[in-house]
């Protein structure tokens, strides 16, 4: 049988009999659309008058001088439309669903921004569209749903499982298993069945391929290492495709959330509360218990709080091709207010997570030597967040002054 | 073998009837008193599903009952004793119903192993497709288990086939697109699609997905082998409490 | 005596003496750069690798062929970084504070846009930074008070006058008069005393030559109209500057709030109730009573809520160069929720004024011409206004929730 | 002419006082009253404030002044009617003191026109540089008007002497960088800066911005010509009562 993309082990298609047909096709458009260079050409076109691409690469002048070690530079994915590289995916996958005839575009969502980026997408390309999210996300990333419905999408409340983007996830899967003729489930990540983690990577990796140029342009010469933040791994393998063959430290940093021994996090690559399991359709690293029953994770970006990863990810963890740490939430909200007072930059709490481990590289770096941090997301859509993490009294009267006008 | 008694069977009764509990929902005790019910009312096989967290092809109701028995404390050890007991003392065959995961953490051969041990007989897999499931394969095969595959309306023909040459015991036929539970349109396209699986297998067929009265078990009769009730018996119970169960099985046919 | 930045009779210098000799140093600055063609490519330079530009110039498929006229183009301010295009005239007068060697910079901001723009460009340039904001702009904006608090500048609620965002550059201006020597005001419009309304537009025109530019790449000849809304009129001179050469319809949209019947508007340019005046440090059409005394303003979008507007747009107005327009508070609102629908955008509030102008004429206009619309900025900042605007009763739940668990 | 009148008062009092009210603050009525109260205490000139919607060269007291007489009801011409009837009834020479857009408004001719009926002496703009002052300048000029200007310790020497050719009356010197109502410290700097402001110019000094009390005056005697007390008369108002303007002014100087 044909290719089921297997990395080192890890990947695979383990899907209901009913989607085989589907999968197929979704193969067969995205190898003919891979291998048709106008394609390509068609999505850097609408990547670069829809949304904002090539994305700058911004010198953190500042920062670098506070560190007085390697020269910083980030990826400024935030530019991207719906602010964040959730763009790249869903407009790659906007372009196939095209080419496959289909109508109807589902997807799941945790932060929330991956859902306004297909729901953008949809708006765009006149696709139906109906998001599922996790009832506890709903609930945190209420401007997210707003806007979602604004943009035409049907936001349905998962209230299954945990309550988050894995049971958004198998609700996904559920709607894709009744509707697959009219309907693509534009997944968010690198995860999933085959072909999703070689097809998001593929989308992706106009991130790498641009900070790549971006950088010999800038500096002369490779950065030593490249920092991105691990949710399901997209960001970082779309930076990280940009220097596969090159002599550049490939590091990608999980959510620690409140430490690796509280359990209440999302390390999965490089904590001992994860195993090789199978689930939502693909072999990987998951933090599950004994029997292979999924854990609860936790981190205060939303958008790594995941229970599986990228079987790239878990392939170059495997082999050595990269290296994968950790930030607590509390490293990650000091890193966020640092990087904003220092270089007026406002990465997504998730983006914040490379940051974190960034800074602590840095100062043990040549001051010759180049670095490039993915600034996945901004930070802004954070703010109810971000807001709770200082705790800042005035925003809360001003909710609180809100909520009082609302009941009257 | 499960295909050997099947037949058999099927020389005294013009369909069969395979029912499906969730283990452990609402509690173990409670699941082995509507196994005696069930048999009492004259089904022929039963699916055992230990509960997965992430039950990717159920649909709400299914779904809610693998989280409550997990909930309750539902592990796979605690499946396997009860299936130990049920296969002992009650004369029908017994299927393990779940997701790959929990067999490949318990190790896919230990699994086939205890399985053999405790006298189940098959399992169905829905989210490991025969591609995917070599070391499965082999490992049923060695200990004469069957792996029981899943036909859907949207297989290919030479992908029927293809499943054919791996399944054993019989071959699952989805009735339609979806998840469990929802309902299902008994209908001249499923007739056509019934006749495609059985062009494509010599082994029986069962027919699930939305079985849920005599009906539903007439329209059966005659193109599939066993008729597979799964979400109805659960949303019996749960309306009506486990007296219930052998009136509506016993009521299925004629 | 030298050019005091006059307009067909329009702008001039009203400055408090004190200034006088402060105001002589920015002008000498001003001059000196831009007669400094180093300056332009560092200006460049510094938004297409910190900020998006060019921003793209997107073509509205789906609202061209719902309107069935005009070919409409989208110029993208939106993507800049911070959001609108604000961000363009920061950076430069932050080059320009750089070349003057101060260390201290202040602003007004009425949306709370021009606010966070300054923030940030201090943030990254190392300046001390104070925000003034009209008390009940910080009461409906706060979350850029957030914003800018995270990036280090202080705001200080203005609490006279009518506490909106000319008493904010007011009380500016009263800093101004103390701190000359450290300090630089950072204007966020092409308002105010000379050379402020040509030194703003000089950096917003950015905007114009890219749109020109973009569009001769795409439709190979010159739009027939563009459309930008009008506040202080930044956007709007940045968008026409492209154009002043060219025989192109200029159209500038005022907020038309709740009717000009009303009187809660802010139309200057269009409307009985305004008339020449001398306030703030300049001449123009200001919304005055017969004594000159200012009047209270209304739009449902705040950064359009002022009651003087650009000096040249006077000009424009009365030579006949440009055309203005005016566009109410439901038709804005209207307009964005289509705009958001059709093509996947969202435009801010003040943005939207543009489109609802745009959107009555493509359709009387040949489908072989273009026209551009100015989206200033992006409407994700709005959705406290936005959400309010539709009534969103699932919004409101997540506020009062919100608000019970800070009162517990 | 004002010039020659402050001469005049000069020969008998080493320093004059200028004060200051904002029309319509708290009301006309007690507006008066503090003119009464003022000349009482000997002050020698005063301004007459016609409060403006965006007073930008003052500071807090002053502007909250001028947004209480707006919201009050103040118009610009009922602050012509209280002129006309304080040049009538007081021995001083009162000036008007707004911004220019209230003379814009008003049309400047016919606003030199409305002073010169009512014996209003001069006026001060602050801002209203000479440079945009054509038509005023003519129109006070031709009216025997005194535009006041101003000095700031930030103009440039050869400002000073341009706008010493277009002042009459007297020069305002701000004593400092501000606005109204900041504390000023007088200090050699400031004696620095008067002394260039004299070298300026032939007309008499006023100095103003912070001066509170008898040891300001006393500081600024032999340094400028006129001391100009504002905010603090409405600080004082506002905390003591009217009753307590005519003795403060008495005291400041010995
Ligand atoms: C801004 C941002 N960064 C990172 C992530 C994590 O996803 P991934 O690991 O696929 O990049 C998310 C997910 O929502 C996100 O919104
Ligand atoms: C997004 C946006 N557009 C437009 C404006 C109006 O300003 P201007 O007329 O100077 O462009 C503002 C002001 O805050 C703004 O934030």
């Amino acid at each position: 049988m044909n290719d089921r993309g297997y990395y080192s082990g890890f990947g695979g298609m383990f899907i209901p009999e009913i989607l085989s047909t589907t999968f197929d096709q979704l193969i067969a458009a995205f190898r003919a659309a891979r291998s048709d260079p106008a394609f390509w050409r068609e999505y850097e076109a609408i990547m670069s008058t829809y949304s904002c691409r090539p994305t700058p690469l911004t010198f953190a002048e500042n920062l670098t001088r506070h560190f007085g070690g390697a020269r910083i530079y980030v990826k400024r994915e935030d530019l991207n439309h719906t602010g964040a590289h959730k763009a790249n995916n869903v407009m790659g996958q906007g372009l196939l669903v095209k080419r496959m005839g289909k109508t109807r575009v589902i997807a799941e969502t945790g932060a929330g921004q991956h859902g306004v980026a297909t729901a953008t997408m949809a708006a765009k390309f006149g696709f139906e569209c109906t998001i599922y999210m996790g009832e506890v996300d709903v609930e945190r990333q209420r401007p997210n749903v707003f806007w979602m419905e604004r943009l035409g999408a049907k936001v349905v409340a998962v209230r299954t499982g945990t309550r988050i983007l894995k049971d958004a996830i198998n609700e996904a899967f559920r709607d894709w298993v009744t509707n697959m003729d009219s309907t693509h489930y534009v997944l968010g990540t690198a995860c999933g069945p085959h072909p999703f983690p070689e097809m998001v990577t593929y989308f992706q990796s106009i991130i790498g391929r641009e900070a790549r140029r971006q950088i010999l342009e800038r500096e002369g010469k490779l950065p030593v290492r490249v920092y991105a933040c691990v949710g399901g791994g997209s960001n970082a393998m779309g930076l990280f495709s940009g220097f596969l063959d090159d002599p550049v430290q490939l590091v990608g940093v999980e959510a620690a959330g409140r430490g690796l021994a509280s359990g209440a996090h999302a390390v999965r690559l490089s904590s001992p509360d994860a195993s090789v399991g199978v689930a939502q359709g693909y072999k990987t690293y998951f933090l599950q218990n004994r029997d292979g029953q999924m854990k609860e994770t936790h981190s205060v970006a939303a958008g790594l709080d995941y229970v599986g990863v990228s079987p790239i990810l878990s392939q170059f963890k495997e082999i050595g091709r990269a290296r994968f740490e950790a930030a607590t939430d509390r490293e990650v909200v000091d890193a966020l207010a640092f990087t904003i007072r220092k270089e007026g930059l406002i990465p997504a709490l998730e983006s914040a997570h490379a940051f974190v481990q960034a800074f602590k590289e840095a100062p043990l770096l040549d001051p010759a030597d180049a670095i490039i941090i993915n600034q996945s997301g901004r930070g802004d859509k954070d703010i109810f967040t971000v807001a709770d993490a200082f705790g800042d009294p005035a925003w809360q009267q001003f909710i609180i002054d809100k909520a009082e006008r609302y009941r009257a | 073998m499960l295909e050997t008694h099947l037949r058999k069977r099927l020389e005294h009764q013009e369909i069969l009837l395979m029912t499906h509990i969730v283990l452990g929902y609402p509690s173990f005790e409670d699941c082995y008193r509507i196994v005696e019910a069930m048999v009492a009312g004259g089904v022929d096989l039963m699916e055992l599903q230990i509960p997965f967290s992430e039950p990717i092809a159920d649909g709400p109701v299914i779904l809610m009952a693998n989280q409550q028995a997990l909930a309750a404390g539902a592990t796979v050890a605690r499946c396997l004793e009860f299936a130990d007991r049920v296969c002992r003392e009650f004369p029908i065959p017994f299927l393990f119903m779940s997701y790959y995961n929990i067999l490949f953490k318990f190790g896919v051969d230990a699994f086939a192993a205890a399985m053999a041990d405790r006298g189940v007989r098959g399992a169905i897999v829905p989210d490991l497709p025969p591609e995917e499931g070599a070391d499965y394969l082999a490992a049923m095969d060695r200990r004469e288990l069957a792996p029981i595959f899943i036909y859907s309306p949207n297989t290919r023909p030479e992908r029927l086939a293809r499943i054919a040459t791996v399944a054993r015991g019989f071959v699952y036929c989805v009735a339609r697109k979806g998840v469990t539970g929802a309902d299902t349109r008994f209908s001249a396209h499923l007739e056509d699609y019934l006749r495609r699986c059985r062009a494509a297998t010599a082994l029986p067929l069962a027919v699930g997905f939305g079985v849920k009265d005599r009906s539903d078990v007439e329209f059966l009769t005659g193109k599939g082998d066993i008729a597979v009730i799964g979400t109805q018996t659960i949303r019996i119970i749960e309306t009506q409490g486990i007296g219930a169960v052998t009136p509506f099985i016993r009521g299925l046919r004629p």
